[in-house]
């Protein structure tokens, strides 16, 4: 199936493109692949630093149990996680997800929910180094309700 | 003995990540660590502050070895 | 804004990955980039090679049409759709699309929508040329299941 | 005179893709189709076949010049 790892926890800067084409390679049944890049934003000149810790071994084996569950859920022939950590800079990648499915509907809504997942619940501290000093941030509003729309089955 | 691990805001806090503490269960790394630095002992008590002992979560006490990882983690925010 | 062509009818092979990259580049605001990659299946050994039509001039007219009304429907910063034509492989790339949003919801959103009306709508006819002849496919019932999810107004 | 074009299986159906035909209206172009190839004619009338004069789509009739292109489009398929 995969020759590439799952899950990759990275402090390096990486290049989604690369991924996908990695992730896309060699498929003959599976029809659809869908992904998605999150970006550091600039927040227009308020210029925050972002900065990921994770728990190596712990963060992981969390990330790895949900996406297992995920795949199982939606029918996934694969997935490919990879999720920075440390300082990350404005307009670089924080993650990129992707998912391969028969067909689209399951690849779509695979990492969407994978997405929510990794965005509220993932073990992750994040902080935010502004210009009125450093400050560590949790899940929003938005992010928990985004993440419980998966807590009730939807058709 | 145990190594202690403190994450996010909580080792921003302590002024260090990573420690040896003399102790044989979680209730004896709490009282070490809150006996020589209260402030932090209260932030480890806190609210969503979870443990986890050799990267598995713990809910409770636990016994500790001299090969066992404590973690005191912080409310995730997500990635 | 774009440096990039956001529509293109092609029909030659090509590699999502490159296209990826390219849309991410130089991001500061956006944080958000989903993408789709549709490929076309070997569907075990019935080793349908797949062949589309477009009538240029019209079919890249229609799709910038709706995408331009996506872009507004959901905020886009931006998106790029590649579609191929012409005789399709099993394994290889027949549509990339991504779109660009400053929150993901947004983005999926998008995606998922253009998906829909490229893969239901589109000015597009399609021929399997299977182990028993040819012959030219219109849209699943599924297909237009999912596209008219999108006629009335969700939130 | 316009330029016709055929799409999918109405032009894998008459065995052309492109061809001048001398006509000034779509009706025209029609009965020209037809007197030369009658079940061309009434797949051209068939339904869900759209047709496009200068890439855009025509409900009912027009006027073609020289550089009209008329298109004839059978049911989409989707990409």
């Amino acid at each position: 199936m995969t020759t590439f790892p799952s899950i990759t926890l990275t402090a390096q800067a990486f290049e989604p493109g690369a991924l996908l084409t990695t992730f896309c390679a060699g498929r003959d049944e599976t029809g659809a692949v869908a992904s998605f890049v999150g970006l550091a934003r600039a927040e227009h000149g308020q210029a925050r630093l972002l900065e990921l810790e994770a728990y190596p071994g712990f963060t992981d084996a969390a990330i790895a149990e949900f996406a297992e569950a995920a795949r199982t859920r939606f029918g996934l022939h694969d997935y490919r996680i990879v999720h920075r950590i440390g300082r990350i800079a404005p307009g670089e990648t924080i993650v990129f997800v992707a998912t391969a499915a028969p067909h689209r509907r399951a690849a779509f809504e695979a990492c969407d929910f994978l997405m929510d997942w990794l965005k509220s619940r993932a073990p992750f501290w994040k902080k935010e180094h502004g210009p009125d000093g450093d400050r560590w941030i949790e899940p929003t509003a938005q992010d928990r309700t985004d993440a419980q729309r998966w807590d009730q089955e939807r058709n | 003995m145990a190594k202690v691990l403190l994450f996010g805001r909580l080792a921003d806090q302590a002024g260090w990540r990573e420690r040896p503490v003399e102790a044989a269960s979680i209730t004896e790394v709490r009282a070490a660590l809150a006996d020589e630095d209260p402030a932090l002992g209260e932030a480890l008590d806190g609210p969503g502050v979870q443990v986890a002992v050799d990267k598995a979560i713990v809910r409770g006490e636990a016994v500790l070895t001299a090969a066992s990882e404590v973690a005191f983690l912080p409310p995730m925010s997500g990635g």
